[in-house]
Protein backbone atom coordinates (compact mmCIF):
# COMPACT_ATOMS: atom_id res chain seq x y z
CA UNK A 1 0.00 0.00 0.00
CA UNK A 2 1.28 3.32 -0.77
CA UNK A 3 1.62 6.15 1.54
CA UNK A 4 -1.97 7.17 2.99
CA UNK A 5 -3.10 10.99 4.34
CA UNK A 6 -6.29 11.83 5.70
CA UNK A 7 -7.58 14.85 7.22
CA UNK A 8 -11.02 14.95 9.30
CA UNK A 9 -12.67 18.02 10.86
CA UNK A 10 -15.25 17.69 13.33
CA UNK A 11 -16.82 20.19 16.01
CA UNK A 12 -15.38 20.17 19.41
CA UNK A 13 -18.09 18.35 21.40
CA UNK A 14 -17.85 15.52 23.78
CA UNK A 15 -19.70 13.10 21.31
CA UNK A 16 -16.70 12.96 18.45
CA UNK A 17 -14.20 12.03 21.17
CA UNK A 18 -15.98 8.18 20.34
CA UNK A 19 -16.49 8.95 16.35
CA UNK A 20 -12.49 10.55 16.65
CA UNK A 21 -11.25 7.33 18.09
CA UNK A 22 -13.33 4.84 15.69
CA UNK A 23 -12.04 6.57 12.67
CA UNK A 24 -8.58 6.55 13.82
CA UNK A 25 -9.14 2.79 14.21
CA UNK A 26 -9.95 2.47 10.51
CA UNK A 27 -7.41 4.00 9.14
CA UNK A 28 -5.33 1.70 10.64
CA UNK A 29 -7.26 -1.03 9.31
CA UNK A 30 -5.60 -1.91 6.70
CA UNK A 31 -2.33 -2.42 8.24
CA UNK A 32 -3.92 -5.09 10.41
CA UNK A 33 -2.90 -4.39 13.38
CA UNK A 34 -2.84 -6.57 16.41
CA UNK A 35 -6.00 -5.80 19.44
CA UNK A 36 -3.06 -4.34 21.29
CA UNK A 37 -2.10 -1.52 18.53
CA UNK A 38 -5.23 -0.58 17.65
CA UNK A 39 -6.59 -0.11 21.62
CA UNK A 40 -3.53 2.00 22.02
CA UNK A 41 -4.14 4.76 19.26
CA UNK A 42 -7.68 4.37 20.21
CA UNK A 43 -6.60 6.01 23.51
CA UNK A 44 -3.98 7.76 23.00
CA UNK A 45 -6.17 9.65 20.23
CA UNK A 46 -9.05 9.67 22.95
CA UNK A 47 -7.45 11.10 25.31
CA UNK A 48 -5.75 13.99 22.56
CA UNK A 49 -9.57 14.91 21.57
CA UNK A 50 -10.68 14.71 24.89
CA UNK A 51 -8.00 17.40 25.95
CA UNK A 52 -9.15 19.69 22.86
CA UNK A 53 -12.46 19.61 23.73
CA UNK A 54 -12.07 19.91 27.28
CA UNK A 55 -9.26 22.37 28.21
CA UNK A 56 -8.74 24.14 24.74
CA UNK A 57 -12.65 25.15 24.11
CA UNK A 58 -13.75 25.11 27.72
CA UNK A 59 -16.12 22.44 27.30
CA UNK A 60 -18.34 24.82 25.81
CA UNK A 61 -19.25 22.65 22.71
CA UNK A 62 -18.07 25.34 20.07
CA UNK A 63 -14.74 25.66 18.16
CA UNK A 64 -12.81 22.82 15.43
CA UNK A 65 -10.70 19.86 15.84
CA UNK A 66 -8.48 18.72 13.26
CA UNK A 67 -7.02 15.09 13.03
CA UNK A 68 -4.48 14.29 10.78
CA UNK A 69 -3.28 10.84 9.72
CA UNK A 70 -0.96 9.35 7.73
CA UNK A 71 0.93 6.24 7.47
CA UNK A 72 4.16 5.32 5.35
CA UNK A 73 4.07 1.86 3.79
CA UNK A 74 6.18 0.58 6.64
CA UNK A 75 3.24 0.92 9.32
CA UNK A 76 4.30 3.98 10.59
CA UNK A 77 1.72 5.78 11.49
CA UNK A 78 1.58 9.46 12.20
CA UNK A 79 -1.90 11.34 13.85
CA UNK A 80 -2.00 14.82 14.67
CA UNK A 81 -4.76 16.19 16.79
CA UNK A 82 -4.81 20.20 16.43
CA UNK A 83 -6.96 22.99 18.05
CA UNK A 84 -7.93 25.95 18.00
CA UNK A 85 -7.93 27.00 21.81
CA UNK A 86 -6.74 28.57 24.42
CA UNK A 87 -3.27 26.94 24.10
CA UNK A 88 -0.82 25.76 27.24
CA UNK A 89 1.34 28.18 29.43
CA UNK A 90 4.03 25.56 30.55
CA UNK A 91 4.16 22.38 28.21
CA UNK A 92 6.55 20.49 30.43
CA UNK A 93 4.43 21.11 33.74
CA UNK A 94 1.01 20.16 31.49
CA UNK A 95 3.08 16.98 30.27
CA UNK A 96 4.25 15.80 33.86
CA UNK A 97 1.66 13.10 35.46
CA UNK A 98 -1.33 14.02 37.53
CA UNK A 99 -0.63 17.64 36.72
CA UNK A 100 -4.18 19.40 35.55
CA UNK A 101 -6.02 22.07 35.29
CA UNK A 102 -9.30 20.46 35.94
CA UNK A 103 -8.95 18.69 38.80
CA UNK A 104 -12.61 19.85 40.14
CA UNK A 105 -14.15 18.28 36.81
CA UNK A 106 -12.27 15.04 38.06
CA UNK A 107 -9.46 15.02 35.57
CA UNK A 108 -6.07 13.18 36.37
CA UNK A 109 -3.95 14.77 34.80
CA UNK A 110 -2.99 11.58 32.97
CA UNK A 111 -3.52 12.21 29.69
CA UNK A 112 -0.04 13.47 28.27
CA UNK A 113 1.56 10.46 30.65
CA UNK A 114 -0.97 7.55 28.68
CA UNK A 115 -0.69 9.13 25.07
CA UNK A 116 3.55 8.81 25.77
CA UNK A 117 3.44 5.39 27.21
CA UNK A 118 1.05 4.17 23.90
CA UNK A 119 2.94 5.96 21.36
CA UNK A 120 6.19 5.71 20.55
CA UNK A 121 6.83 9.22 19.83
CA UNK A 122 4.27 12.62 21.30
CA UNK A 123 5.19 15.93 20.54
CA UNK A 124 3.18 18.42 22.18
CA UNK A 125 3.74 22.23 20.32
CA UNK A 126 1.32 25.10 21.54
CA UNK A 127 0.67 28.98 21.85
CA UNK A 128 -1.18 30.64 24.19
CA UNK A 129 -4.27 31.79 21.93
CA UNK A 130 -3.39 30.29 19.48
CA UNK A 131 -4.03 26.54 19.97
CA UNK A 132 -2.15 23.33 20.54
CA UNK A 133 -1.01 20.35 18.05
CA UNK A 134 -0.60 16.88 19.87
CA UNK A 135 1.79 14.85 17.24
CA UNK A 136 1.67 11.12 18.40
CA UNK A 137 4.04 8.69 16.13
CA UNK A 138 3.43 4.75 16.63
CA UNK A 139 5.13 2.21 14.66
CA UNK A 140 3.09 -0.98 13.87
CA UNK A 141 4.81 -4.09 13.64
CA UNK A 142 3.95 -5.74 10.17
CA UNK A 143 6.37 -8.12 9.95
CA UNK A 144 3.82 -10.33 9.35
CA UNK A 145 3.29 -8.77 6.47
CA UNK A 146 0.19 -6.77 4.29
CA UNK B 1 -22.29 3.75 27.64
CA UNK B 2 -24.92 1.92 29.97
CA UNK B 3 -25.06 1.43 33.24
CA UNK B 4 -27.06 -0.91 35.72
CA UNK B 5 -27.44 -1.61 39.65
CA UNK B 6 -27.68 -4.01 42.44
CA UNK B 7 -28.30 -3.72 46.00
CA UNK B 8 -26.72 -6.19 48.44
CA UNK B 9 -26.93 -4.76 51.95
CA UNK B 10 -25.23 -1.75 51.92
CA UNK B 11 -23.08 -2.29 49.51
CA UNK B 12 -24.08 -1.33 45.58
CA UNK B 13 -22.76 -2.76 42.20
CA UNK B 14 -22.34 -0.55 39.23
CA UNK B 15 -22.51 -2.58 36.71
CA UNK B 16 -20.74 -0.64 33.46
CA UNK B 17 -21.34 -1.47 29.72
CA UNK B 18 -19.53 0.22 26.48
CA UNK B 19 -17.24 2.58 26.37
CA UNK B 20 -16.08 4.60 28.67
CA UNK B 21 -14.81 8.11 28.06
CA UNK B 22 -14.74 12.14 29.11
CA UNK B 23 -18.06 11.93 27.63
CA UNK B 24 -19.90 9.22 29.04
CA UNK B 25 -18.19 9.73 32.53
CA UNK B 26 -19.95 12.74 32.92
CA UNK B 27 -23.21 10.99 33.17
CA UNK B 28 -21.99 7.86 34.92
CA UNK B 29 -20.55 10.04 37.71
CA UNK B 30 -23.96 11.17 38.08
CA UNK B 31 -25.53 8.09 37.65
CA UNK B 32 -23.21 6.68 40.15
CA UNK B 33 -23.50 9.49 42.99
CA UNK B 34 -27.63 9.82 42.92
CA UNK B 35 -28.09 6.14 43.15
CA UNK B 36 -25.28 5.72 46.05
CA UNK B 37 -27.81 8.69 47.93
CA UNK B 38 -31.37 7.30 46.96
CA UNK B 39 -30.41 3.56 48.25
CA UNK B 40 -28.03 5.08 51.14
CA UNK B 41 -25.17 2.25 50.52
CA UNK B 42 -21.93 2.97 52.21
CA UNK B 43 -19.88 0.58 49.94
CA UNK B 44 -19.34 0.78 46.01
CA UNK B 45 -18.61 -1.60 43.69
CA UNK B 46 -17.90 -0.78 40.16
CA UNK B 47 -17.99 -3.83 37.58
CA UNK B 48 -15.75 -3.16 34.38
CA UNK B 49 -16.16 -6.42 32.87
CA UNK B 50 -18.35 -5.08 29.80
CA UNK B 51 -16.23 -2.23 29.22
CA UNK B 52 -14.66 -2.65 26.18
CA UNK B 53 -13.00 1.14 26.11
CA UNK B 54 -11.28 3.13 28.62
CA UNK B 55 -9.02 6.16 28.74
CA UNK B 56 -7.95 8.88 31.66
CA UNK B 57 -11.27 9.91 32.07
CA UNK B 58 -11.93 6.74 33.92
CA UNK B 59 -9.25 7.27 36.24
CA UNK B 60 -10.95 10.68 37.13
CA UNK B 61 -14.39 8.96 37.40
CA UNK B 62 -12.97 6.40 40.11
CA UNK B 63 -11.23 8.92 42.12
CA UNK B 64 -13.75 10.90 42.57
CA UNK B 65 -16.18 8.04 43.72
CA UNK B 66 -13.25 7.00 46.02
CA UNK B 67 -13.44 10.18 47.70
CA UNK B 68 -17.45 10.38 48.14
CA UNK B 69 -16.76 6.68 49.47
CA UNK B 70 -14.49 7.62 51.78
CA UNK B 71 -16.24 10.42 53.05
CA UNK B 72 -18.95 8.05 54.24
CA UNK B 73 -16.49 5.45 55.65
CA UNK B 74 -17.49 3.13 52.95
CA UNK B 75 -15.30 0.54 51.08
CA UNK B 76 -14.70 0.23 47.33
CA UNK B 77 -13.75 -2.19 44.95
CA UNK B 78 -12.74 -2.87 41.11
CA UNK B 79 -13.46 -5.87 39.25
CA UNK B 80 -12.97 -7.16 35.61
CA UNK B 81 -10.50 -4.40 34.47
CA UNK B 82 -9.42 -5.65 31.20
CA UNK B 83 -5.55 -5.82 30.83
CA UNK B 84 -5.52 -2.62 28.98
CA UNK B 85 -7.67 -0.63 31.73
CA UNK B 86 -5.36 -2.12 34.17
CA UNK B 87 -2.30 -0.76 32.23
CA UNK B 88 -4.05 2.93 32.78
CA UNK B 89 -5.52 2.58 36.23
CA UNK B 90 -1.49 1.45 37.04
CA UNK B 91 -0.12 4.29 35.30
CA UNK B 92 -2.44 6.28 38.19
CA UNK B 93 -1.36 4.00 41.23
CA UNK B 94 -5.23 3.47 41.59
CA UNK B 95 -4.57 -0.39 42.96
CA UNK B 96 -2.12 1.11 45.43
CA UNK B 97 -6.00 2.80 47.20
CA UNK B 98 -8.42 0.42 45.66
CA UNK B 99 -8.10 -3.25 45.60
CA UNK B 100 -9.70 -5.62 42.63
CA UNK B 101 -10.18 -8.77 42.18
CA UNK B 102 -11.45 -10.65 38.42
CA UNK B 103 -15.16 -11.43 39.92
CA UNK B 104 -17.63 -9.40 41.10
CA UNK B 105 -18.66 -12.42 43.42
CA UNK B 106 -15.24 -12.36 45.04
CA UNK B 107 -14.80 -8.51 45.26
CA UNK B 108 -18.79 -8.55 47.15
CA UNK B 109 -16.85 -11.26 49.09
CA UNK B 110 -14.15 -9.26 50.46
CA UNK B 111 -16.51 -6.29 51.16
CA UNK B 112 -18.72 -8.20 52.78
CA UNK B 113 -15.93 -9.89 55.26
CA UNK B 114 -14.41 -5.92 55.96
CA UNK B 115 -17.69 -5.16 56.72
CA UNK B 116 -18.27 -7.91 58.98
CA UNK B 117 -14.67 -7.02 60.68
CA UNK B 118 -15.58 -3.51 61.15
CA UNK B 119 -18.74 -4.80 63.01
CA UNK B 120 -16.21 -7.16 65.71
CA UNK C 1 -27.34 15.64 20.81
CA UNK C 2 -26.96 18.44 19.23
CA UNK C 3 -26.31 18.88 15.20
CA UNK C 4 -23.00 17.81 14.01
CA UNK C 5 -20.69 17.57 10.97
CA UNK C 6 -17.53 16.35 10.19
CA UNK C 7 -15.71 16.78 6.88
CA UNK C 8 -12.71 13.80 5.96
CA UNK C 9 -10.72 14.22 3.50
CA UNK C 10 -8.19 11.73 1.93
CA UNK C 11 -6.56 10.73 -1.74
CA UNK C 12 -8.32 9.05 -4.03
CA UNK C 13 -7.47 5.17 -3.53
CA UNK C 14 -9.02 2.13 -3.83
CA UNK C 15 -7.81 1.08 -0.25
CA UNK C 16 -9.87 4.05 1.14
CA UNK C 17 -13.03 3.18 0.09
CA UNK C 18 -13.00 0.66 2.78
CA UNK C 19 -12.16 3.51 5.38
CA UNK C 20 -14.74 5.76 4.03
CA UNK C 21 -17.65 3.94 4.94
CA UNK C 22 -15.61 2.56 7.90
CA UNK C 23 -16.35 6.71 9.01
CA UNK C 24 -19.56 6.99 7.27
CA UNK C 25 -20.56 4.14 10.39
CA UNK C 26 -18.43 5.98 12.83
CA UNK C 27 -20.50 9.19 12.87
CA UNK C 28 -24.28 7.24 13.13
CA UNK C 29 -23.26 5.56 15.62
CA UNK C 30 -24.51 7.96 18.18
CA UNK C 31 -28.05 7.58 17.22
CA UNK C 32 -28.03 3.79 17.69
CA UNK C 33 -29.16 2.80 13.65
CA UNK C 34 -30.20 -0.77 13.06
CA UNK C 35 -27.74 -3.01 11.05
CA UNK C 36 -29.84 -2.52 7.95
CA UNK C 37 -29.28 1.32 8.40
CA UNK C 38 -25.93 0.96 9.23
CA UNK C 39 -25.44 -1.37 5.81
CA UNK C 40 -27.59 0.99 3.87
CA UNK C 41 -25.15 4.07 4.28
CA UNK C 42 -22.00 1.81 3.90
CA UNK C 43 -22.78 0.99 1.16
CA UNK C 44 -24.28 4.01 -0.58
CA UNK C 45 -20.92 5.75 0.70
CA UNK C 46 -18.99 3.09 -0.80
CA UNK C 47 -20.69 3.15 -3.98
CA UNK C 48 -20.14 6.86 -4.01
CA UNK C 49 -16.63 6.70 -3.26
CA UNK C 50 -15.72 4.20 -5.58
CA UNK C 51 -17.06 6.01 -8.14
CA UNK C 52 -14.48 8.72 -7.68
CA UNK C 53 -11.68 6.85 -7.23
CA UNK C 54 -12.45 4.77 -10.54
CA UNK C 55 -14.18 7.54 -12.65
CA UNK C 56 -13.42 10.68 -11.83
CA UNK C 57 -9.94 10.12 -11.12
CA UNK C 58 -9.42 7.29 -13.55
CA UNK C 59 -8.26 4.92 -10.98
CA UNK C 60 -5.13 6.80 -11.18
CA UNK C 61 -4.58 7.03 -7.37
CA UNK C 62 -3.91 10.67 -7.46
CA UNK C 63 -6.46 13.06 -6.44
CA UNK C 64 -8.59 14.15 -3.51
CA UNK C 65 -11.98 13.25 -2.42
CA UNK C 66 -13.94 14.81 0.44
CA UNK C 67 -16.79 14.05 2.35
CA UNK C 68 -19.07 16.22 4.64
CA UNK C 69 -20.95 14.41 6.94
CA UNK C 70 -23.96 16.07 8.68
CA UNK C 71 -26.57 14.33 11.25
CA UNK C 72 -29.57 16.91 13.19
CA UNK C 73 -31.33 15.70 16.33
CA UNK C 74 -33.95 14.07 14.63
CA UNK C 75 -31.90 11.66 12.91
CA UNK C 76 -31.33 13.01 9.27
CA UNK C 77 -28.22 12.32 7.74
CA UNK C 78 -26.69 14.37 5.31
CA UNK C 79 -23.26 13.12 3.29
CA UNK C 80 -21.76 14.79 0.82
CA UNK C 81 -19.30 12.81 -1.41
CA UNK C 82 -17.64 15.76 -3.76
CA UNK C 83 -14.51 14.73 -5.97
CA UNK C 84 -12.67 17.21 -8.35
CA UNK C 85 -12.04 14.88 -11.41
CA UNK C 86 -13.58 14.48 -15.27
CA UNK C 87 -16.96 15.34 -14.03
CA UNK C 88 -20.01 13.60 -16.03
CA UNK C 89 -21.65 14.45 -19.04
CA UNK C 90 -25.37 13.50 -19.04
CA UNK C 91 -26.14 13.19 -15.57
CA UNK C 92 -29.31 11.61 -16.41
CA UNK C 93 -27.97 8.53 -18.43
CA UNK C 94 -25.06 8.54 -15.50
CA UNK C 95 -28.27 7.47 -13.09
CA UNK C 96 -30.05 4.90 -15.12
CA UNK C 97 -29.69 1.29 -14.27
CA UNK C 98 -26.94 -0.59 -15.74
CA UNK C 99 -25.54 2.62 -17.62
CA UNK C 100 -21.77 2.32 -17.49
CA UNK C 101 -18.49 3.57 -18.92
CA UNK C 102 -16.30 1.23 -17.69
CA UNK C 103 -17.85 -2.12 -18.78
CA UNK C 104 -14.24 -3.77 -19.74
CA UNK C 105 -13.41 -3.17 -16.04
CA UNK C 106 -16.35 -4.98 -15.16
CA UNK C 107 -18.48 -2.14 -13.43
CA UNK C 108 -22.10 -3.05 -13.48
CA UNK C 109 -23.42 0.56 -13.82
CA UNK C 110 -25.96 -0.20 -10.81
CA UNK C 111 -23.49 2.02 -8.64
CA UNK C 112 -26.13 5.17 -8.69
CA UNK C 113 -29.02 2.93 -8.25
CA UNK C 114 -27.75 1.40 -5.64
CA UNK C 115 -27.12 4.83 -3.65
CA UNK C 116 -31.54 5.83 -4.72
CA UNK C 117 -32.65 2.41 -3.69
CA UNK C 118 -30.50 2.64 -0.19
CA UNK C 119 -31.24 6.33 0.49
CA UNK C 120 -34.12 8.58 1.08
CA UNK C 121 -32.67 11.12 -1.51
CA UNK C 122 -29.93 11.44 -3.90
CA UNK C 123 -28.50 14.16 -5.76
CA UNK C 124 -26.19 14.03 -8.07
CA UNK C 125 -24.45 17.77 -9.30
CA UNK C 126 -21.56 17.49 -11.74
CA UNK C 127 -19.30 19.81 -14.06
CA UNK C 128 -17.37 18.45 -16.71
CA UNK C 129 -13.88 18.93 -15.75
CA UNK C 130 -14.31 20.37 -12.50
CA UNK C 131 -15.94 17.36 -10.98
CA UNK C 132 -18.98 15.48 -9.17
CA UNK C 133 -20.82 16.05 -5.65
CA UNK C 134 -23.31 13.29 -5.13
CA UNK C 135 -25.03 14.00 -1.91
CA UNK C 136 -27.03 10.96 0.11
CA UNK C 137 -29.51 11.38 2.58
CA UNK C 138 -30.89 8.91 4.98
CA UNK C 139 -33.34 9.54 8.02
CA UNK C 140 -32.74 7.23 10.57
CA UNK C 141 -35.60 5.84 12.40
CA UNK C 142 -34.89 7.51 15.99
CA UNK C 143 -38.57 6.49 17.43
CA UNK C 144 -36.83 4.81 20.02
CA UNK C 145 -35.44 7.43 21.41
CA UNK C 146 -31.36 8.61 21.99
CA UNK D 1 -10.75 -10.16 1.86
CA UNK D 2 -9.81 -13.51 1.94
CA UNK D 3 -10.47 -16.16 -0.59
CA UNK D 4 -10.14 -20.18 -0.44
CA UNK D 5 -10.41 -22.66 -3.15
CA UNK D 6 -12.18 -26.17 -2.74
CA UNK D 7 -11.78 -28.98 -6.22
CA UNK D 8 -14.18 -31.25 -6.42
CA UNK D 9 -14.75 -33.09 -9.65
CA UNK D 10 -14.96 -30.67 -12.33
CA UNK D 11 -16.11 -27.92 -10.04
CA UNK D 12 -14.16 -25.09 -8.41
CA UNK D 13 -15.56 -23.46 -4.99
CA UNK D 14 -14.16 -20.19 -4.04
CA UNK D 15 -14.82 -18.73 -0.27
CA UNK D 16 -15.01 -15.45 0.18
CA UNK D 17 -13.93 -13.85 3.41
CA UNK D 18 -14.41 -10.27 4.14
CA UNK D 19 -15.78 -7.16 2.66
CA UNK D 20 -15.67 -7.34 -1.29
CA UNK D 21 -15.42 -4.03 -2.75
CA UNK D 22 -13.86 -2.50 -5.86
CA UNK D 23 -10.95 -2.63 -4.26
CA UNK D 24 -11.01 -5.87 -3.44
CA UNK D 25 -12.47 -6.95 -6.19
CA UNK D 26 -9.41 -6.07 -8.10
CA UNK D 27 -7.43 -9.19 -6.69
CA UNK D 28 -10.25 -11.63 -6.18
CA UNK D 29 -11.30 -12.17 -9.91
CA UNK D 30 -7.85 -12.17 -10.72
CA UNK D 31 -7.83 -15.02 -8.32
CA UNK D 32 -10.62 -16.78 -9.00
CA UNK D 33 -9.64 -16.81 -13.00
CA UNK D 34 -6.09 -18.25 -12.56
CA UNK D 35 -7.35 -21.06 -10.21
CA UNK D 36 -10.08 -21.89 -13.32
CA UNK D 37 -7.60 -22.19 -15.09
CA UNK D 38 -5.16 -23.61 -13.23
CA UNK D 39 -7.22 -26.74 -12.38
CA UNK D 40 -9.12 -26.63 -15.57
CA UNK D 41 -12.50 -26.49 -13.75
CA UNK D 42 -15.67 -26.17 -15.70
CA UNK D 43 -17.86 -24.76 -13.11
CA UNK D 44 -17.89 -22.42 -10.39
CA UNK D 45 -19.71 -21.68 -7.13
CA UNK D 46 -18.75 -18.76 -5.05
CA UNK D 47 -19.71 -18.91 -1.17
CA UNK D 48 -20.49 -15.51 0.26
CA UNK D 49 -21.38 -17.08 3.34
CA UNK D 50 -18.28 -15.36 4.86
CA UNK D 51 -18.48 -11.84 2.90
CA UNK D 52 -19.52 -9.15 5.93
CA UNK D 53 -20.16 -6.72 2.91
CA UNK D 54 -20.80 -6.05 -1.10
CA UNK D 55 -21.49 -3.22 -3.00
CA UNK D 56 -21.94 -3.11 -6.89
CA UNK D 57 -18.44 -4.67 -7.80
CA UNK D 58 -19.88 -7.36 -6.60
CA UNK D 59 -22.03 -7.86 -9.22
CA UNK D 60 -19.42 -6.83 -11.99
CA UNK D 61 -17.31 -9.03 -10.44
CA UNK D 62 -20.08 -12.01 -10.83
CA UNK D 63 -21.15 -11.11 -14.22
CA UNK D 64 -17.59 -10.94 -15.22
CA UNK D 65 -17.13 -14.78 -14.06
CA UNK D 66 -20.45 -15.75 -15.01
CA UNK D 67 -19.29 -14.42 -18.94
CA UNK D 68 -15.52 -16.92 -18.61
CA UNK D 69 -17.77 -20.03 -17.24
CA UNK D 70 -20.19 -19.76 -19.96
CA UNK D 71 -17.25 -19.51 -23.15
CA UNK D 72 -16.10 -23.15 -21.35
CA UNK D 73 -19.97 -24.32 -21.32
CA UNK D 74 -19.53 -24.61 -17.46
CA UNK D 75 -22.02 -23.52 -14.84
CA UNK D 76 -22.25 -21.42 -12.02
CA UNK D 77 -23.93 -21.01 -8.71
CA UNK D 78 -24.56 -18.63 -5.73
CA UNK D 79 -24.75 -19.55 -1.68
CA UNK D 80 -24.76 -18.03 1.37
CA UNK D 81 -25.74 -14.91 0.03
CA UNK D 82 -27.18 -12.69 3.03
CA UNK D 83 -30.37 -10.41 2.88
CA UNK D 84 -28.27 -7.26 1.73
CA UNK D 85 -26.34 -8.96 -0.98
CA UNK D 86 -29.24 -10.38 -2.41
CA UNK D 87 -30.89 -6.78 -2.64
CA UNK D 88 -28.04 -5.46 -4.69
CA UNK D 89 -27.44 -8.96 -6.84
CA UNK D 90 -31.73 -8.61 -7.29
CA UNK D 91 -31.75 -5.55 -8.59
CA UNK D 92 -28.95 -6.26 -11.00
CA UNK D 93 -31.29 -9.54 -12.04
CA UNK D 94 -28.60 -11.65 -11.24
CA UNK D 95 -30.95 -14.17 -9.90
CA UNK D 96 -32.46 -14.43 -13.07
CA UNK D 97 -29.41 -16.14 -14.82
CA UNK D 98 -27.60 -17.63 -12.04
CA UNK D 99 -29.29 -19.85 -9.16
CA UNK D 100 -28.67 -19.40 -5.83
CA UNK D 101 -28.64 -22.11 -2.28
CA UNK D 102 -28.48 -21.13 1.24
CA UNK D 103 -25.89 -23.81 1.56
CA UNK D 104 -22.79 -24.72 -0.38
CA UNK D 105 -23.17 -28.59 -0.18
CA UNK D 106 -26.97 -27.96 -2.00
CA UNK D 107 -25.06 -25.71 -4.73
CA UNK D 108 -22.81 -28.64 -5.12
CA UNK D 109 -25.68 -31.24 -5.11
CA UNK D 110 -27.30 -29.21 -7.92
CA UNK D 111 -24.01 -28.35 -10.42
CA UNK D 112 -23.48 -32.35 -10.13
CA UNK D 113 -26.92 -33.09 -10.62
CA UNK D 114 -26.40 -31.19 -14.07
CA UNK D 115 -23.26 -32.31 -15.12
CA UNK D 116 -24.54 -36.10 -14.84
CA UNK D 117 -28.12 -34.50 -16.61
CA UNK D 118 -25.58 -33.55 -19.32
CA UNK D 119 -24.06 -36.76 -19.60
CA UNK D 120 -26.97 -38.71 -20.51
N1 LIG E 1 -5.51 20.97 23.92
C1 LIG E 1 -5.24 21.62 25.07
N2 LIG E 1 -5.51 22.95 25.18
C2 LIG E 1 -5.24 23.62 26.33
N3 LIG E 1 -4.73 23.03 27.42
C3 LIG E 1 -4.44 21.73 27.40
C4 LIG E 1 -4.68 20.95 26.22
N4 LIG E 1 -4.30 19.69 26.49
C5 LIG E 1 -3.83 19.66 27.74
N5 LIG E 1 -3.91 20.88 28.30
C6 LIG E 1 -3.46 21.24 29.67
O1 LIG E 1 -2.58 20.24 30.14
C7 LIG E 1 -3.07 19.68 31.36
C8 LIG E 1 -2.69 18.22 31.47
O2 LIG E 1 -3.34 17.46 30.46
P1 LIG E 1 -3.54 15.89 30.65
O3 LIG E 1 -2.23 15.27 31.04
O4 LIG E 1 -4.17 15.36 29.43
O5 LIG E 1 -4.51 15.75 31.91
P2 LIG E 1 -6.05 16.14 32.12
O6 LIG E 1 -6.73 16.22 30.80
O7 LIG E 1 -6.58 15.04 32.94
O8 LIG E 1 -6.04 17.44 32.84
C9 LIG E 1 -4.56 19.96 31.33
O9 LIG E 1 -5.12 19.97 32.63
C10 LIG E 1 -4.61 21.32 30.66
O10 LIG E 1 -4.33 22.36 31.56
N1 LIG F 1 -17.61 10.67 -9.64
C1 LIG F 1 -17.76 10.46 -10.96
N2 LIG F 1 -16.98 11.12 -11.86
C2 LIG F 1 -17.12 10.90 -13.17
N3 LIG F 1 -18.03 10.04 -13.71
C3 LIG F 1 -18.82 9.36 -12.88
C4 LIG F 1 -18.74 9.53 -11.47
N4 LIG F 1 -19.67 8.73 -10.89
C5 LIG F 1 -20.30 8.10 -11.90
N5 LIG F 1 -19.82 8.47 -13.10
C6 LIG F 1 -20.29 8.00 -14.42
O1 LIG F 1 -21.58 7.43 -14.26
C7 LIG F 1 -21.60 6.08 -14.71
C8 LIG F 1 -22.58 5.26 -13.91
O2 LIG F 1 -22.16 5.15 -12.56
P1 LIG F 1 -22.67 3.96 -11.66
O3 LIG F 1 -24.16 3.88 -11.75
O4 LIG F 1 -22.12 4.15 -10.28
O5 LIG F 1 -22.09 2.63 -12.30
P2 LIG F 1 -20.60 2.09 -12.47
O6 LIG F 1 -19.71 2.71 -11.42
O7 LIG F 1 -20.73 0.62 -12.27
O8 LIG F 1 -20.15 2.45 -13.86
C9 LIG F 1 -20.16 5.63 -14.62
O9 LIG F 1 -19.87 4.56 -15.47
C10 LIG F 1 -19.41 6.92 -15.01
O10 LIG F 1 -19.37 7.09 -16.40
Amino acid sequence: MKDNVVTVEFIAIAENERFARMVAAAFVVPFDPTVEEITEIKTAVSEAVSNSVIHAYNSSGEGTIKLEMRSTEKGTITIIVEDYGIGIDDIEAARAPMFTTSALEERSGMGFTIMESFTDKLIVESEKEKGTRVTLVKMLDISCGL
Amino acid sequence: MQIEFEMSDDIITAILTGELDHHSALSIREDIDHAMQVYRAKNLILDFSSVSFADSSGIGMIMGRYKKVKEKDGCMMLCGCSVYMKRIFEMAGIFTIIEETEERGEAMRQLKERGEENER
